[in-house]
C-alpha cells in the first residue's frame, strides 16, 4: 500500500538533530528551531522542558506539567506598567532641540517653518506606515514626499495632487497644526 | 460527510478504541461502530460532533482544513518525539556484590579487575554531557553495583556540580542498597541526588532473585529503604520491579514488598527477553501469563486505591500518559523512533559510549559487531551508521503490523530487543514481546479507563499526579 | 453612573475649546515638540497664566482630568469637547482601535463594524503609539485588523522602528494567515518586536464556529490560519467564549489545539461580554457559568494536561466554584470594570475580575453567597 | 494440518495477508490460491487459531473498507508531512 519509502529519507531525520549530536560544536549549542526555515506545515522543535521518565525508572519529584498554577494569572498581557519615560528624541533633528533659549520667542516666521516642517514629517510618518512612502522622514516636501501624497490621494478618491491640505490630513486623521 | 483516515481496536468490554495519526482517540460500542464504518455517521448526534471534532470524520466544506491539521499534528508528533533529550547514564563499574540469576547487565565479579572507570575519564565525561546539551541535566548512575565506587560518584557529583551548575542536574543511583551506609546518606542529604533500587517482591522472592553470598539482599534493601525516608524523604527513592516467574504467582507480594518499605509507587515490568539476559526455562513466561499476573496486581492496586490506600503502578500511568497527554514523549520504549541514542547517552565504564542500557548489553553478547558510538574522546554520534541504520528501522508508522495497529501513535519500537531475538531491527510483530506487552498493556488499561469509572479517577490522577 | 475602577471620558471646560484630535497629554511644559502628535498641558482648575512654550497647542483647566492621568497619556478630543484617555500609564490594558471593518459577523461582537475606508484610525494609532513610547503591551483591536494585509505589515513596521520596545497583542480572528505569504511575512516581524496574536477559535464543528461568527467558510480560513501562523513561530493566544452554542465544545478546541496547533502560548476562555451584538441576542447566547462547569472543568484540565496555559476571564469569583479560582484572572478593562454594591462586604473583591460596567440591567447576573459565606459576612 | 479454503470473491489478498500475519504465533500456515479460491494449509491447527482466523477476516475486511474511503487522504497526508520535513532538513 505503501509508494513511499521513510527509511530513504531517514539520514535526512537524523540530521535534524546533527548540531545536538555533534561533539565538536561550541559549548552550550543545541538543536535550535530557528536554525530551521519553517514550512508552512511544520511545527517549530518545542523545546519545552521536559518531563524526565528514565528508560528504566524515573524519579518522580520533577513532574513538570503538575505546575497546575504556572499557568494561571495571565500575566503576560496584564504587567503593571512602567512609569513614563519622555520619548527619545533625535540628536540630528532641529525641531526636537530648540536650539534659542525659552525667554527668546522665535519669530512668527520661524514658528510657522517649524510647525510645517513637523506637519510634513507627519503626513511623512503617516504614508511610511501605510506603505505609501518609503524615503527619509525629514520634515522636507521633497519630490518622493509629493509623489507618495499623490498616490495616496489618488488611492483614496482625494482631488488629485501632491498637496498638504485640509482633505489629505483629514484623510489620514491627522490634525493641522 | 466524509470518513478520515484512522486505526481500530477491539477491547474486552465489547467497546472499539479509534484513533488517528494525530494522535486522537475515541471509543465507540459495536452498533455505533458499524454505523460509523457504513456511513462515516452514527445515530448519536453527540457522539458525531465528538468524532469531528476529533477529525475521525469532516464536512465536505473543510476537509482541506481538516486534512492540513491532522498534518500538523502528524509533524508536531514526529518532531517532538525527534527531539534530543537524552538522560545521561555513567557506568562506574561492571563489578557487583550480586549473583543475580536474570541479571541483564553481563555483570564482573566483585573482587574482579579491569571493569572499573578511569577516575580521569570524568571531567571530559561531564565536559561532553554538557556539549551535548542545554540543562536540566538528568544522570543516572549505572552499575554493576555502583556503590562500589562510592568514590566514583562523588567525584561525578563534583565534576556535574563544577561544570553544570547546582540546581541544573539531578543524579539517579541505580543501586541494590546493599553497601548503603550512614556516610552515604548523610553526603547525599543536601545535593540533588535520588536512588533507584529493584524491588522483587517480598523476603521470600526477593532473595531468590537478588542472590548475594549472605543471602540477605531484602533485609539490607529494607534497612537502607527505612533510613533513606527518614532522612532524605519519600521523593529521593523509587523501585522498579522486574516480575519473574516466581513473582507471577504471587502479585501481592510485591504490593506487600512496598507496603512494608513504606513506598506507595511501584514500577513493574516483565522480564527482559533479550537473548543475552541469562534466561534459563525456568524464568521464561509468555505475555499472556504476565498479563494474567498484571491483571490480577492491577485489581488489588485499585482495590486498595478505594479503601484510601493511595498506590500507583507506574507503568500504567506511563502508558496511559501516552495516549491521554498530547506531546508526552520522556519515556524512550514509547516512542517512535525509538529512544535509542534520542533519549539515552551511556558512558560505559571502559571509555566506550552507547545510545542505550540495552546496546551496551547486546555489545557483551554479540562482540563481532561494534554496538558503540566511539569512546568518549572521540565521539561521533551522527555519523555512525548502526545509529543511523537503528533509528532509521524504528519508525511504527511504517512497521508491518503496525501500520494497522490502533495503538501505533502512542507506542515505539525496540530494534535492540528485536536484533536480539530476531537477528533485524523490525521484527515480526506477530512474534515480538515488545509489541505483545505493549500491545496488551494499552488494550487493558484503556478498557479499564473506559468501562469502569471509579477505576478511571484514579488512573486520572495517576497520569496528572 | 455606575463607578469604574478607571474613568477615562471627560468633559472639557468650554473656555479654551481644543480642536478635535488625537493628543499627548503633558503635567508639565515640554521643552521639545513630539515629532508624532500634538501636546497640550493639563493643568489643574487653579488659574495660572498660560505658559510660554512653542511646544504646546493647548491648556487644559481640569482637576478631574490631571488627576486621572500621568504625563506622556494619550487622548483624543471630539468635538462635542469630551477627551478620552486611550493610552493611560495607569491604566491595567491599554488596547487601540486599528479599524471597524470585519469579514466576520460573530454574534456577540462588541463592536460592530462598519464598512468603510478607515484607515486613518491605523495611521493614528500608529502615531499614538508612536508618542507613547511605552514599554509594555499595547492592545490593537479592531474589525480586523490583517483586512489590512501589506498596510498592516507597515504599520508593525512602523511601530517596530519608531516604538521598539512596545510589545503588541493583536486581536484577529486569523483568517488572513491562511495566506501563507503573508502569514510568514508577520512571523518575520515577530523576531523583532513582542508580538502575540489573540485569536478565537468557537468549535472544531467548522459550521457551528461559522454560525457564531456569522460568516461561512470562516472556520476554514482560521483553522488554516492558526496552523500556519503556529508552525511558523507566530505567538498565539487562542480564545474561546464559550456560548449555549459552543459550551460543549470547549475541552475538543482544546485538545484540538494541543495536538495540531504549535505556539500556543496561552489558552484564554472568556465570558460572555454584554455588548455591541451580544446583546441582542443574549438570551439566545448566554449561560451561566454554573450551567456548564464540568465542560469548563474538562477544558481547563485538557489544557493542563498538555501543558498550555489556561486562564479564565470575566468570570466573577462568585459564579464559579473555587477550584476555579485558581485560574481567573482580573482582566477587565478598568475603564468598563466595576463591582455592584453587593461586592462591597465581600472578602474576596481585591482578587476578584468583577463585572462589565455593559452588564448593568437585564443583562446582570448579581453576586452569589460563595460557598464559604465569604460573600457578605 | 488442516485446509481453509477461502473464496476470492469474499477476501481480497491485501485482508489475507494481514490476517496471516498475526496467525504465525498460533501455527505455520501456507498459502497457495486457485482460480477461484484462497488456500491456507495450518501444520497444528486448534480452537484459538481458529477462533482468531475468523476473528481477524472480519477486522482487517473493516479496515480495508475504511482504507478504500482514506487511503488517498492517508497517503497524501503522510507523503505531506514527510515532504515538508525533508525539505526543512535539505534547507
Amino acid at each position: 500500500m505503501r509508494k513511499w519509502n521513510l527509511a530513504a529519507l531517514l539520514p535526512g531525520f537524523l540530521s535534524l538533530n546533527s548540531s545536538a549530536l555533534d561533539t565538536a560544536l561550541p559549548q552550550n549549542s543545541h538543536s535550535d528551531s530557528a536554525k530551521f526555515p519553517n514550512d508552512t506545515i511544520i511545527a517549530p522543535l518545542n523545546l519545552k522542558t521536559p518531563d524526565y521518565i528514565a528508560a528504566h525508572r524515573s524519579h518522580s519529584s520533577h513532574r513538570s506539567h503538575s505546575s497546575h498554577r504556572s499557568s494561571s494569572g495571565g500575566s503576560s498581557y496584564y504587567t503593571p506598567k512602567p512609569s513614563y519615560t519622555p520619548p527619545p528624541t533625535k540628536q540630528s533633528d532641529p525641531l526636537g532641540q530648540p536650539s534659542k533659549p525659552q525667554y527668546s520667542t522665535p519669530s512668527e516666521k520661524q514658528k510657522a517653518k517649524q510647525d510645517r516642517a513637523l506637519l510634513i514629517r507627519r503626513v511623512q510618518l503617516a504614508l511610511q506606515l501605510l506603505g505609501y512612502y518609503q524615503g527619509a522622514v525629514d520634515g522636507i516636501m521633497g519630490p518622493q514626499t509629493r509623489q507618495a501624497i499623490f498616490s495616496y490621494r489618488i488611492d483614496k478618491g482625494l482631488s488629485a495632487s501632491d498637496l498638504i491640505d485640509q482633505e489629505l490630513l483629514n484623510s489620514l486623521g491627522i490634525a493641522a497644526q | 460527510m466524509r470518513m478520515l483516515p484512522f486505526n481500530f481496536d477491539r477491547l474486552d468490554s465489547g467497546s472499539i478504541f479509534l484513533s488517528n495519526v494525530a494522535g486522537f482517540h475515541s471509543c465507540l460500542d459495536q452498533s455505533e461502530f458499524d454505523e460509523f464504518i457504513e456511513s462515516s455517521a452514527t445515530s448519536n448526534r453527540t457522539l458525531n460532533d465528538l468524532l469531528q471534532s476529533k477529525l475521525f470524520v469532516s464536512d465536505n466544506d473543510n476537509l482541506d482544513a481538516t486534512q492540513a491539521a491532522l498534518s500538523s499534528a502528524l509533524a508536531k508528533k514526529l518532531l517532538g518525539e525527534l527531539e534530543f533529550r537524552p538522560i545521561f547514564m555513567i557506568v562506574p563499574t561492571l563489578r557487583c556484590d550480586h549473583a543475580c540469576n536474570y541479571c541483564q547487565v553481563s555483570r564482573a565479579n566483585a573482587k574482579a579487575s579491569g571493569y572499573d572507570l578511569d577516575p580521569n575519564a570524568i571531567s571530559i565525561i561531564v565536559s561532553t554531557i554538557k556539549r551535548l546539551s542545554p540543562p536540566p541535566y538528568k544522570i543516572e548512575i549505572q552499575g554493576g553495583e555502583p556503590l562500589l565506587r562510592m568514590d566514583l560518584i562523588k567525584a561525578i557529583y563534583d565534576q556535574a556540580e563544577s561544570q553544570l551548575q547546582p540546581g541544573n542536574f539531578e543524579l539517579v543511583i541505580t543501586t541494590s542498597l546493599s553497601l548503603m551506609d550512614e556516610s552515604i546518606l548523610s553526603w547525599a542529604r543536601n545535593r540533588a541526588v535520588y536512588f533507584s533500587t529493584s524491588l522483587d517482591g517480598q523476603q521470600e522472592v526477593h532473595n531468590a532473585n537478588r542472590i548475594l553470598p549472605s543471602q540477605d539482599s531484602y533485609e539490607r534493601l529494607k534497612h537502607s529503604v527505612k533510613r533513606i525516608l527518614e532522612e532524605l524523604g519519600a521523593n529521593r527513592i523509587a523501585t522498579v520491579t522486574t516480575v519473574t516467574r516466581s513473582l507471577l504467582e504471587a502479585p501481592e507480594s510485591i504490593i506487600e514488598a512496598h507496603l512494608e518499605l513504606g513506598i506507595n509507587e511501584m514500577f513493574v515490568r516483565p522480564i527482559s527477553p533479550y537473548g543475552f539476559a541469562n534466561t534459563k526455562p525456568s524464568t521464561e513466561y509468555s505475555i499472556a501469563e504476565y498479563m494474567t499476573f498484571y491483571e490480577k496486581l492491577f485489581n488489588t492496586i485499585i482495590k486498595h486505591n478505594q479503601e484510601g490506600i493511595p498506590l500507583v503502578e507506574s507503568s500504567a500511568a506511563i502508558h496511559l500518559k501516552r495516549v491521554l497527554i498530547p506531546g508526552y514523549s520522556q519515556y524512550a520504549d514509547l516512542k517512535s523512533p525509538s529512544g535509542l541514542l534520542l533519549n539515552c547517552v551511556l558512558f560505559n565504564y571502559d571509555s566506550k559510549v552507547y545510545g542505550s542500557d540495552e546496546t551496551r548489553m547486546l555489545q557483551r553478547v554479540i562482540g563481532d559487531i561494534d554496538f558503540s558510538c566511539g569512546e568518549v574522546n572521540s565521539l561521533s554520534l551522527v555519523k555512525n551508521d548502526l545509529y543511523q541504520k537503528l533509528i532509521s528501522s524504528s519508525f511504527n508508522l511504517v512497521h508491518p503490523g503496525c501500520e494497522t495497529c490502533a495503538y501505533q501513535p502512542y507506542c515505539g519500537s525496540d530494534p535492540c530487543q528485536h536484533i536480539s531475538l530476531m537477528g533485524e531491527p523490525v521484527g515480526d510483530k506477530s512474534l515480538s514481546v515488545f509489541c505483545h506487552y505493549h500491545k496488551n498493556m494499552f488494550r487493558f488499561l484503556l478498557d479499564r479507563y473506559y468501562s469502569h469509572p471509579p477505576t478511571r479517577n484514579i488512573l486520572k490522577d495517576w497520569c496528572h499526579g | 453612573m455606575v463607578e469604574t475602577i478607571r474613568k477615562d471620558v471627560f468633559q472639557l471646560p468650554p473656555e479654551n475649546p481644543i480642536a478635535a484630535g488625537h493628543y499627548l497629554l503633558r503635567t508639565t511644559v515640554p521643552d521639545s515638540s513630539n515629532h508624532y502628535l500634538n501636546q497640550i498641558l493639563i493643568k489643574d482648575d487653579v488659574y495660572s497664566p498660560k505658559p510660554n512654550s512653542q511646544c504646546i497647542t493647548g491648556v487644559v483647566r481640569s482637576s478631574g482630568l490631571l488627576g486621572n492621568i500621568s504625563d506622556g497619556d494619550i487622548g483624543v478630543v471630539n468635538a462635542n469637547g469630551t477627551l478620552r484617555v486611550i493610552l493611560s500609564r495607569n491604566a491595567n490594558h491599554n488596547t487601540v482601535l486599528v479599524t471597524e471593518r470585519c469579514n466576520n459577523r460573530c454574534l456577540f461582537c462588541s463592536q460592530p463594524p462598519k464598512e468603510r475606508d478607515d484607515d486613518h484610525l491605523l495611521v493614528q494609532a500608529g502615531l499614538a503609539i508612536a508618542a507613547f513610547q511605552s514599554d509594555d503591551i499595547i492592545g490593537i483591536s479592531g474589525g480586523e485588523p490583517l483586512l489590512y494585509r501589506e498596510k498592516f505589515l507597515r504599520f508593525l513596521d512602523f511601530v517596530i522602528l519608531h516604538a521598539p520596545s512596545t510589545s503588541l497583542h493583536i486581536l484577529s480572528n486569523g483568517r488572513a494567515f491562511s495566506d501563507t505569504g503573508f502569514a510568514s511575512e508577520i512571523a518575520k516581524r515577530c523576531q523583532d518586536t513582542s508580538i502575540t496574536f489573540g485569536i478565537p477559535l468557537y468549535s472544531i464543528l467548522g459550521s457551528n464556529h461559522d454560525r457564531l461568527v456569522g460568516a461561512h467558510g470562516a472556520y476554514r480560513d482560521t483553522i488554516n490560519g492558526l496552523i500556519n501562523a503556529g508552525n511558523l513561530g507566530i505567538p498565539i493566544e487562542l480564545r474561546i467564549i464559550p456560548t449555549q452554542q459552543n459550551y460543549k465544545d470547549i475541552s475538543t478546541i482544546v485538545e484540538f489545539s494541543s495536538r495540531c496547533l504549535s505556539n500556543i502560548v496561552q489558552v484564554s476562555i472568556m465570558n460572555l461580554e454584554p455588548t455591541g451584538w451580544a446583546k441582542n441576542s443574549w438570551h439566545n447566547l448566554y449561560l451561566s457559568p454554573s450551567s456548564y462547569l464540568d465542560d469548563l472543568r474538562n477544558g481547563i484540565e485538557a489544557a493542563i494536561e498538555a501543558s498550555l496555559p489556561v486562564c479564565l476571564f470575566n468570570f466573577p469569583l462568585c459564579h464559579i466554584p473555587e477550584d476555579l479560582w485558581p485560574y481567573a484572572v482580573q482582566s477587565i478593562s478598568d475603564w468598563k470594570n466595576y463591582y455592584p454594591n453587593e461586592c462591597s462586604q465581600c472578602q474576596l473583591k481585591s482578587k476578584c475580575p468583577g463585572y462589565f460596567t455593559s452588564s448593568r440591567g437585564k443583562f446582570h447576573h448579581p453576586p452569589r453567597r460563595i460557598e464559604q459565606c465569604v460573600n457578605g459576612t | 494440518m488442516e485446509i481453509r479454503e477461502l473464496q476470492k470473491s469474499d477476501y481480497t489478498e491485501w485482508v489475507i495477508r494481514n490476517t496471516l500475519y498475526w496467525l504465525t504465533p498460533y501455527s505455520r500456515w501456507q498459502l497457495s490460491d486457485s482460480s477461484t479460491h484462497w488456500i491456507i494449509q495450518f501444520e497444528s491447527p486448534s480452537n484459538d487459531l481458529f477462533y482468531e482466523l475468523d476473528k481477524l477476516l472480519n477486522d482487517y475486511t473493516l479496515r480495508e473498507n475504511v482504507m478504500e474511503k482514506t487511503s488517498t487522504i492517508r497517503e497524501a497526508i503522510t507523503l505531506n508531512v514527510l515532504k515538508s520535513i525533508q525539505q526543512r532538513l535539505e534547507a
